[in-house]
């Protein structure tokens, strides 16, 4: 019996290495390649671009690489869990921005004194999102509205929304209008990884926690269950006790929640004041949407692919001192996503494959079809 | 057309689905292929109309070898393929669905609406060439499909399991047509294993096993025995019930329930049913008649519009399917991948699936995988699944097998009452018998069954009672033991013979 | 000044307690971009036009960093520091934006001379002394091109077309409305934004044009564009309505395209090359400007454009009147419209 | 489930129902214009102004359409718009207009050959696949246009201007008359000259083109041959395939026209909505064209009305004080949702009809609690108006029966 665990073990671990590891590898080589062809191709210097590209990153760029890196991950967990469950929250966008709004206004205020505030501040901004999300959620439900298109225009109405807050109830400063800093006592130290260069943000550990959160949910509970079976097959999922409206509820909310989270560990850890666009910074939700699909909807996968888009886009900083256009990193990140999502098709075909064979071997002579099983 | 099979070979992972496949079509006859569920007969006639290439094997059509590389090449010799699951477009037109692909013959426009109006009086088809394929009933469907082909001007025309979804009447209405044809000149291929509709209808028989071709038998002198040993090595199971052990106890109880569409049509209309302790009721209806709801209703999927449920005095009407699965109902739905399994999760997953609050899978919020693993591999040994691990997920399991899975899970957990619909839809003898004899054992320990299925035999079978439903009404009760299908059929068409 | 040396008490310093800073060996020049970079045929060129004069001048070591679309504050900060740990002693930020990011790097940096354009201090409470903050006034350029655009109209109404709507961009609408007010107060000034907040507003040409259309609609004959990249929608409706537009910053009728250019009345000149030549003058000479420094009228810091010569002699007479009274401090143009 | 589905053939169904919209609509807003006296509502001006803000939208919607109609979802039209806008602007830069109209059509067909070997060859989720061109479009343009742009004249790291455009016609007679009769503000006439003279006066070529290919489309897909076998793969590609049907080359081309419609929106945006060339210029208009797509059913001329709605919400956001305007358009679109409410419950839908009625009640409230509406709300009036209509409609929509489903030949029976 353990013996036989024990293979199931093993097996499991090479088809995690010949299944996911293995794409993934492959897929973002072919990616560089690409792009590198790309470069060369527009007789741009090909070699600083390479070089540029692959060099170790500096301490400090490592730790914008981490800050920015939370920030994607967070917003890429709250797409993975509407992916896990067939919708596309491409709302992200808009959610995160009125979170951040919402908890920005709230941190200033400091109606919460001291570090409980950014803990008050941290509710406040999931509210919000879930808020922003229920609106898609709602009309997806009761009236069938595809919850992409109502959640593309519930993008821009927010950011003219924050806009409109912060002009009207925020404080000006320079030529733009921002929310109240937050008060030093609020401010969180973060973890210092280098003398030479400023902290890792405080709350970046929150895409820390989401990820584990995310992946205890998805596996071990009920609800997970549930969410990846309606993922699989609505009708199933109805045939067998799981109510597909609610689920995408209270699934839009959770994955509202997690987005109204995306920029607190830029607020909390440096900016300490919102505004549009000096004090924000956007497409964050965007950019989620992607790692989200490069990482497969798995917290491993997620971490992972945060990392990269950041390593991607820090590096880029660098590509105009030798003259390549730093634009061409976000053709990288595009085909990137592309190739892994092509490289897991396919392996997820020969997957397949093995294992109708491995069935129809182990329990018979291959002679006989499946009408003897 | 006179067409030759020789030695066919064909492949798919893990399954050799045809080899040494030998096959003669004369021309002016019907010939009928015979063989049970996953011998090799679709993928057969797959292959001869092009739809998949063989491994191996030659097709000879009037003693020249063809090589089919798509439909296209099948067509243009006048092969034509009515398939065993329909291949239409609901939200195209009759005519449209028809001209497609050969508009070169007569455009898409009126002369094609002619054409067809044509075909449909000599054949003397009531279809109406820009009704919404959508509209149409099975029957109509079919006849549909079978224009297609004769609008090609096929030569030889092949039926998947026509019969499979129509009612006796419906199947005279259909023979007739088949007998027009040949006498016509063509060609007529015959999937079925129903052995009394091919002994009936066909000239030559062929019959495969397990992927091959082991004889032929002459329809004047063959018997359905001789054609069973053929088919299956054994006599085919015939469905049975033992002693009675129905009670007086009340187990299901449905009072005037109704169920109207959001359009407004009534889906269902104030059905009165009783099913008690050890028995079981047997519902037949053409499909489409509400079967579907009706199960639906019960189990919580959608709210009755009207009238009351009650399981074991308790009134479920408006519980969630989730509640009802708690209370002890059993469901075999009706299609399995969409309904029954989720194909890509492993058994033991599927283990858990409709029997997410029950503490032998699950402990409070959270999964309990070590008792989910546990009871697949007890469902699996019970009820002999063929599969090497409950690691393995659904997908890879031949259709007897998942329906064999789901019906161990749906009778775990002692259940009080189960719906079965079509339970043994598409599943080889093996497992057939197998899952009648869960059945019945169940319902021997005091299970009310509801059983649904549009296998007359089955129905006459195993029921205990006979319900008829007929556009979301109850029209008709019989007694299993004196009704004939031809009885039923007419019923469950309205009289309509 | 950042809260974490918020502690060290906010002692409260003003320009007169700050040192020149002191520049350690020769002076090399580090322009930070704003979005779009050297060739944005505004902002951006004319800083860099600056610096290339002043490079001709005084020949120093010279670098240029720019910005991306969605990139965050930590980023702009790493442009500058990077910059300054590579010996550059003198940094350009060109952009509003970056004023944040100079407040936090120039404190680690005391012999570094930072500039910001349009900038300001966020943290009033400590001053950096080694921060100059160039900014301009707008609202006296669009005043006179307000008063060109007054007296070039027949409709008697005019129209002003904001990128987007903040306080920076109200600055030239004011500026304008007062302008065409003063001489004429019967004209009509029809303005409109293309966004409210969305800075996309700057490079939406589309969305120029039909903002310019409907003012044209309006009866507007003359308009005045403050929209950046989406200014050139607003040419474009000018051009097919053979009516006049303003430009804005630079002197767009040399950039403009050869249809274009017979509409473009005059431009309301920025001069950010005059701020950055400037700046990096005073820090070539060992002066480095410190603290907020203004760029008027009176000091060429703003102006409008005559190439084409479509103003004629009393109109330009008539403008120039007008900078007269706002140099000598009768005319008080207003910020807010 | 759907009404559609149990009524006459889709299309003609749908076509009825838009004219006797319009025309209620028509009567309807002149009520409204002459009653609040908004003149702006319907004059020439607006309306050209919603006309050129639609055909970008309207572009991408008909591509979207095209793949969708073949079973193909196509998200990556943005980022197939942008190709498209530095295709125009390049190869009209160097070789002439219609060059560059050539250039976007290749440029967004490029695109659409991405979208097609990934979802259709490799079986690729559609909206990934959409995810990840819209980022790549995105870059390459960007990078593009530094790298051959900076240095021209006229150009810039980030923009171009001084390329040839198409042409400009406007009708002489039919133009001034219209425009006279407009400007007598009669009602309803007025109203219907405005509309005429919207599409006489200056009116470029491309416009005309694009009009003219929601004709075309309809034609295409619904009266030909290979209009049918296109629309079929989108509806059931097994059942083509057992036909003789090649599914994947009848994919392949509407997605590749599909992309080159984007890229042509792209082409409009950067040559008659303006006639300059700016990196990301699109704005998201690729996404707004998807849902006019859904918005319009999938049908030619629903998309056509659902972008003409759209352009004229985003021109009347951008015209100047438009606070009193948006206001009087409340009252419209309250009198229209009054309307649609008594069609819903007439016919049937009694809880909706209610619902909408409601709904409509709550706007005319508001419309006369208060006078104007404050510009930065103005400015959401096409996203918050788009949402409204969708959640109004939405339930009316049938979508393709295979749109977005994998398939996979040999897969059939
Ligand atoms: N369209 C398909 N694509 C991939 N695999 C398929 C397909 N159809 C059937 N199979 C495979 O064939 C096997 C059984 O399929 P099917 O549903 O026909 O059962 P069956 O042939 O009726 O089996 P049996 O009747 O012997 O229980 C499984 O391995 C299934 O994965
Ligand atoms: N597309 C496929 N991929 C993999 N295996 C397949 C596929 N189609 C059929 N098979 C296998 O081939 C075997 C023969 O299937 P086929 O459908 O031809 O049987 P059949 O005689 O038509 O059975 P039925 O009476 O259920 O239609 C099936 O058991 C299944 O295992
Ligand atoms: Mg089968
Ligand atoms: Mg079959």
């Amino acid at each position: 019996m353990s013996g036989q665990q024990n293979g199931q073990v093993t097996r499991r671990v090479t088809q995690a290495i010949t299944y996911s590891i293995l794409p993934t590898i492959v897929a973002i080589v072919a990616a560089l390649v690409a792009t590198s062809v790309v470069v060369w191709a527009t007789g741009a210097p090909i070699g600083g671009f390479v070089d540029t590209m692959l060099s170790v990153p500096s301490n400090r760029d490592t730790i914008i690489i981490v800050n920015q890196a939370s920030m994607i991950a967070l917003s890429a967990f709250a797409a993975a869990i509407c992916f896990r469950m067939g919708l596309f929250n491409i709302g992200v966008e808009g959610q995160y921005i009125v979170g951040a709004c919402a908890g920005a206004f709230f941190a200033g205020s400091g109606i919460v004194p001291g570090p409980l505030n950014i803990l008050a501040t941290l509710i406040v901004a999931m509210l919000a999102g879930i808020v922003w999300a229920m609106i898609a959620a709602v009309l997806n439900v009761t009236r069938g509205v595809s919850e992409v298109i109502s959640a593309i225009m519930l993008n821009y109405v927010a950011l003219t929304l924050a806009g409109y807050l912060v002009k009207t109830y925020g404080e000006r400063s320079g030529y733009t209008f921002t929310t109240p800093k937050i008060p030093p006592s609020s401010q969180p130290l973060g973890f210092g990884l280098f003398a030479d260069a400023p902290d890792v943000w405080a709350l970046a550990i929150l895409a820390v926690i989401v990820g584990i959160g995310y992946s205890f949910l998805l596996g071990w509970t009920r609800f997970g269950f549930d969410l990846r079976t309606t993922g699989e097959s609505r009708t199933a999922a109805l045939a067998n006790g799981i109510d597909p409206r609610r689920m995408v509820l209270i699934v839009m909310a959770i994955s509202g929640a997690i987005a109204g989270l995306v920029w607190m560990p830029s607020f909390f850890g440096s900016t300490h004041t919102f505004g549009i666009p000096e004090y924000f910074q956007r497409g964050l939700g965007f950019t989620g949407l992607a790692v989200a699909l490069l990482g497969r909807n798995t917290s491993l996968g997620i971490g992972f692919g945060s990392l990269l888009f950041a390593f991607l886009a820090t590096q880029s900083n660098r590509l105009q001192s030798v003259g390549v256009a730093r634009d061409v990193v976000e053709i990288t990140q595009g085909i990137v996503v592309l190739m892994v999502v092509i490289a897991f098709e396919i392996a997820r075909r020969i997957k397949v494959r093995r294992e109708q064979e491995r069935v129809a071997r182990e329990l018979e002579p291959a002679t006989t079809t499946g009408a003897s099983a | 057309m006179h067409v030759e099979l020789r030695g066919i070979e064909k492949r798919f992972p893990g399954v050799v689905a045809n080899h040494d496949v030998d096959l003669t079509i004369r021309p002016g006859a019907v010939h009928a292929l015979i063989g049970e569920n996953g011998a090799g007969k679709s993928t057969l006639m797959k292959i001869l109309y092009g739809v998949q290439a063989p491994d191996g094997g030659t097709i000879v059509v009037d003693g020249e070898e063809r090589r089919f590389a798509s439909p296209t090449d099948a067509i243009d010799i006048g092969i034509g393929m009515v398939f065993q699951h329909f291949m239409l477009a609901d939200n195209l037109t009759v005519l449209e669905n028809v001209v497609l692909g050969a508009e070169k013959l007569h455009g898409i426009g009126e002369k094609a609406r002619s054409q067809v109006r044509e075909i449909c009086e000599a054949y003397g088809f009531d279809l109406d060439p820009d009704a919404l394929v959508a509209t149409l009933g099975v029957a109509a469907r079919q006849r549909v499909e079978i224009l297609k082909v004769l609008y090609r001007g096929a030569t030889l025309i092949i039926l998947d399991e026509p019969t499979a979804v129509l009612v006796p009447q419906e199947v005279q209405a259909l023979f007739a047509n088949l007998r027009d044809l040949v006498a016509s000149g063509r060609s007529v291929l015959f999937i079925s294993h129903k052995l009394d509709e091919v002994l009936e209808i066909a000239d030559d028989i062929t019959v495969m096993r397990r992927g091959t071709t082991v004889g032929t038998a002459d329809p004047r002198t063959a018997t359905k025995q001789e054609l069973a040993e053929l088919m299956v090595g054994a006599e085919l199971p015939s469905p049975e019930l033992g002693e009675d052990t129905v009670t007086d106890v009340p187990i299901l109880t449905l009072s005037g329930i109704g169920l109207t569409s959001d359009t407004g049509r009534r889906l269902l209309d104030d059905v009165d049913l009783t099913v008690h302790r050890g028995e079981i009721v047997g519902i037949a209806g053409v499909e489409g008649n509400g079967q579907t709801e009706l199960v639906e209703v019960i189990m919580g999927m959608r709210r009755a519009t009207s009238g009351a449920i009650t399981l074991a005095e308790e009134d479920i009407t408006r519980l969630s399917t989730r509640k009802v699965r708690e209370r002890g109902v059993g469901f075999i739905p009706e299609d399995r991948h969409r309904h029954g399994v989720v194909l890509d999760f492993p058994l033991w997953e599927n283990r858990i699936l409709g029997h997410q609050t029950t503490r032998r899978v699950t402990r409070g919020p959270l999964l309990n995988p070590g008792g989910a693993r546990a009871d697949a591999e007890r469902i699996i040994a019970d009820y002999d699944v063929r599969t090497p691990s409950v690691h393995t997920s659904a997908r890879a399991l031949s259709g007897g097998n998942q329906q064999k899975f789901i019906v161990g899970r749906e009778m775990s957990g002692e259940p009080v009452l189960l719906l079965a619909s079509h339970p043994t839809r598409g599943v080889d003898v093996g497992a057939q018998a197998a899952i009648w004899d869960h059945i019945r054992r169940a319902r021997h320990d005091g299970l009310g069954v509801l059983l649904i299925s549009a296998d007359l035999d089955e129905l006459i079978g195993l029921s205990d009672r006979l319900e008829v439903i007929l556009r979301g009404r109850i029209t008709a009760h019989f007694d299993p033991d004196h009704v004939t299908a031809q009885e039923l059929g007419t019923a469950m068409t309205g009289g309509a013979a | 000044g950042t809260a974490a040396d918020n502690d060290g008490g906010g002692e409260d310093t003003d320009a007169q307690e700050c040192e020149v800073t002191q520049l350690e060996g020769d002076p090399k020049v580090a322009l930070a971009y704003d979005v779009g970079g050297r060739g944005d045929q505004s902002f951006n060129d004319a800083a860099y036009a600056g610096f290339e004069k002043a490079q001709g001048e005084f020949s120093f070591e010279g670098t240029e960093g720019e910005a991306s679309s969605d990139e965050s504050e930590e980023v702009r900060e790493q442009r500058l520091r990077g910059f300054a740990d590579d010996g550059f002693n003198v940094i350009v930020g060109v952009g509003f934006a970056y004023s944040e990011s100079v407040d936090k790097v120039a404190p680690d940096y005391p012999n570094v001379a930072f500039a910001v354009i349009d900038g300001f201090d966020p943290t009033e409470d400590e001053q950096n002394c080694n921060v100059a903050y160039l900014t301009f006034a707008e609202n006296e350029g669009s005043f006179l091109v307000g008063v060109a655009a007054a007296e070039q109209t027949e409709s008697n109404t005019v129209g002003f077309v904001g990128g987007v709507n903040n306080t920076l961009i109200q600055k030239f609408e004011a500026g304008f409305a007062a302008g065409v007010e003063a001489v004429n107060p019967d004209i009509e000034v029809v303005s409109t934004y293309i966004e409210e907040t969305d800075p996309r507003g700057f490079g939406d040409p589309a969305g120029g044009q039909a903002a310019a259309e409907g003012l044209i609609n309006d009866g507007a004959d003359v308009i005045f564009h403050a929209a950046g990249a989406s200014g050139i929608g607003v040419f474009d409706a000018v051009t097919s309505a053979d009516i006049w537009a303003i430009g804005v910053d630079s002197d767009q009728y040399l950039t403009a395209s050869p249809e274009q250019q017979p509409h473009i009345l005059t431009s309301m000149l920025k001069r950010v090359d005059v701020a950055t030549y400037d700046f990096i003058k005073s820090a070539v000479d060992g002066e480095p400007l410190s603290s907020y420094s203004l760029f008027t009228l009176a000091d060429e810091g703003v102006g409008y454009s005559t190439s084409g010569d479509f103003l004629s002699e009393d109109i330009v007479a008539s403008i120039e009147d007008y900078k007269q009274q706002i140099i000598d401090g009768e005319i008080e143009v207003p910020e807010q419209p | 489930m759907t009404i559609l589905a149990s009524a006459p053939p889709a299309v003609r169904q749908y076509r009825h129902l838009t004219l006797l919209l319009a025309l209620a609509a028509v009567v309807t807003v002149s009520l409204v214009r002459v009653f609040t006296d908004e003149s702006r509502m319907t004059t020439p001006g607006t309306l050209r102004l919603a006309l050129i803000a639609a055909c970008p939208i309207l572009l991408a919607g008909l591509g979207g359409l095209w793949a969708e109609r073949a079973g193909v979802v196509n998200i990556g039209l943005e980022g197939q718009m942008l190709l498209g806008t530095w295709g125009a602007a390049f190869f009209a830069y160097h070789f002439g207009a219609w060059a560059g109209v050539l250039g976007a059509l290749l440029m967004g067909a490029l695109g659409g050959l991405l979208h097609a070997v990934a979802t259709i060859t490799f079986g690729v989720d559609h909206i990934i696949s959409g995810v990840a061109i819209n980022i790549a479009g995105l870059g390459a343009v960007g990078y593009l246009a530094q790298t051959f742009f900076t240095d021209l004249d006229g150009g810039g790291p980030r923009n171009l201007s001084g390329y040839a455009v198409p042409a400009q016609i406007t009708i002489p007679g039919i133009s001034d008359a219209a425009l006279w009769v407009s400007d007598q503000r009669w009602f309803l006439v007025s109203d219907i000259a405005a509309a005429v003279a919207g599409v006489t006066t200056r009116l470029s070529l491309l416009t005309i083109l694009a009009v003219a290919l929601v004709a075309l489309t309809a034609w295409v897909l619904w009266r030909t041959p290979f209009g049918l076998r296109l629309r079929s793969c989108g509806e059931n590609p097994q059942a083509a395939e057992t036909l003789g049907v090649n599914v994947y080359r009848y994919k392949y081309i509407a997605v590749l026209i599909s992309g080159a419609f984007a890229g042509l929106g792209g082409a409009y945006l950067a040559m008659v909505a303006s006639s300059s060339f700016t990196t990301g210029q699109t704005n998201g208009r690729g996404y707004i064209g998807l849902a006019s797509m859904i918005f319009g059913n999938w049908n030619p001329t629903g998309v056509l009305a659902s972008s003409l709605m759209f352009g004229y919400a985003d021109g009347v956001s951008l015209l100047s004080d438009n606070g009193p305007l948006v206001h009087a358009l409340l009252l419209l679109l309250s009198l229209i949702l009054l309307g649609y409410a008594a069609v819903k419950y007439l016919g049937g839908e009694r809880v909706t009809g209610i619902v909408v009625a409601l709904i409509a009640v709550a706007l005319l409230v508001w419309y006369l609690a208060v006078d104007s509406v404050p510009a930065d709300f103005t400015g959401m009036t096409p996203y918050l108006l788009t949402l409204f209509v969708l959640a109004v409609a939405s339930q009316r929509l049938r979508m393709p029966a295979a749109s977005g489903k994998p398939y996979r030949r040999g897969q059939a029976g």
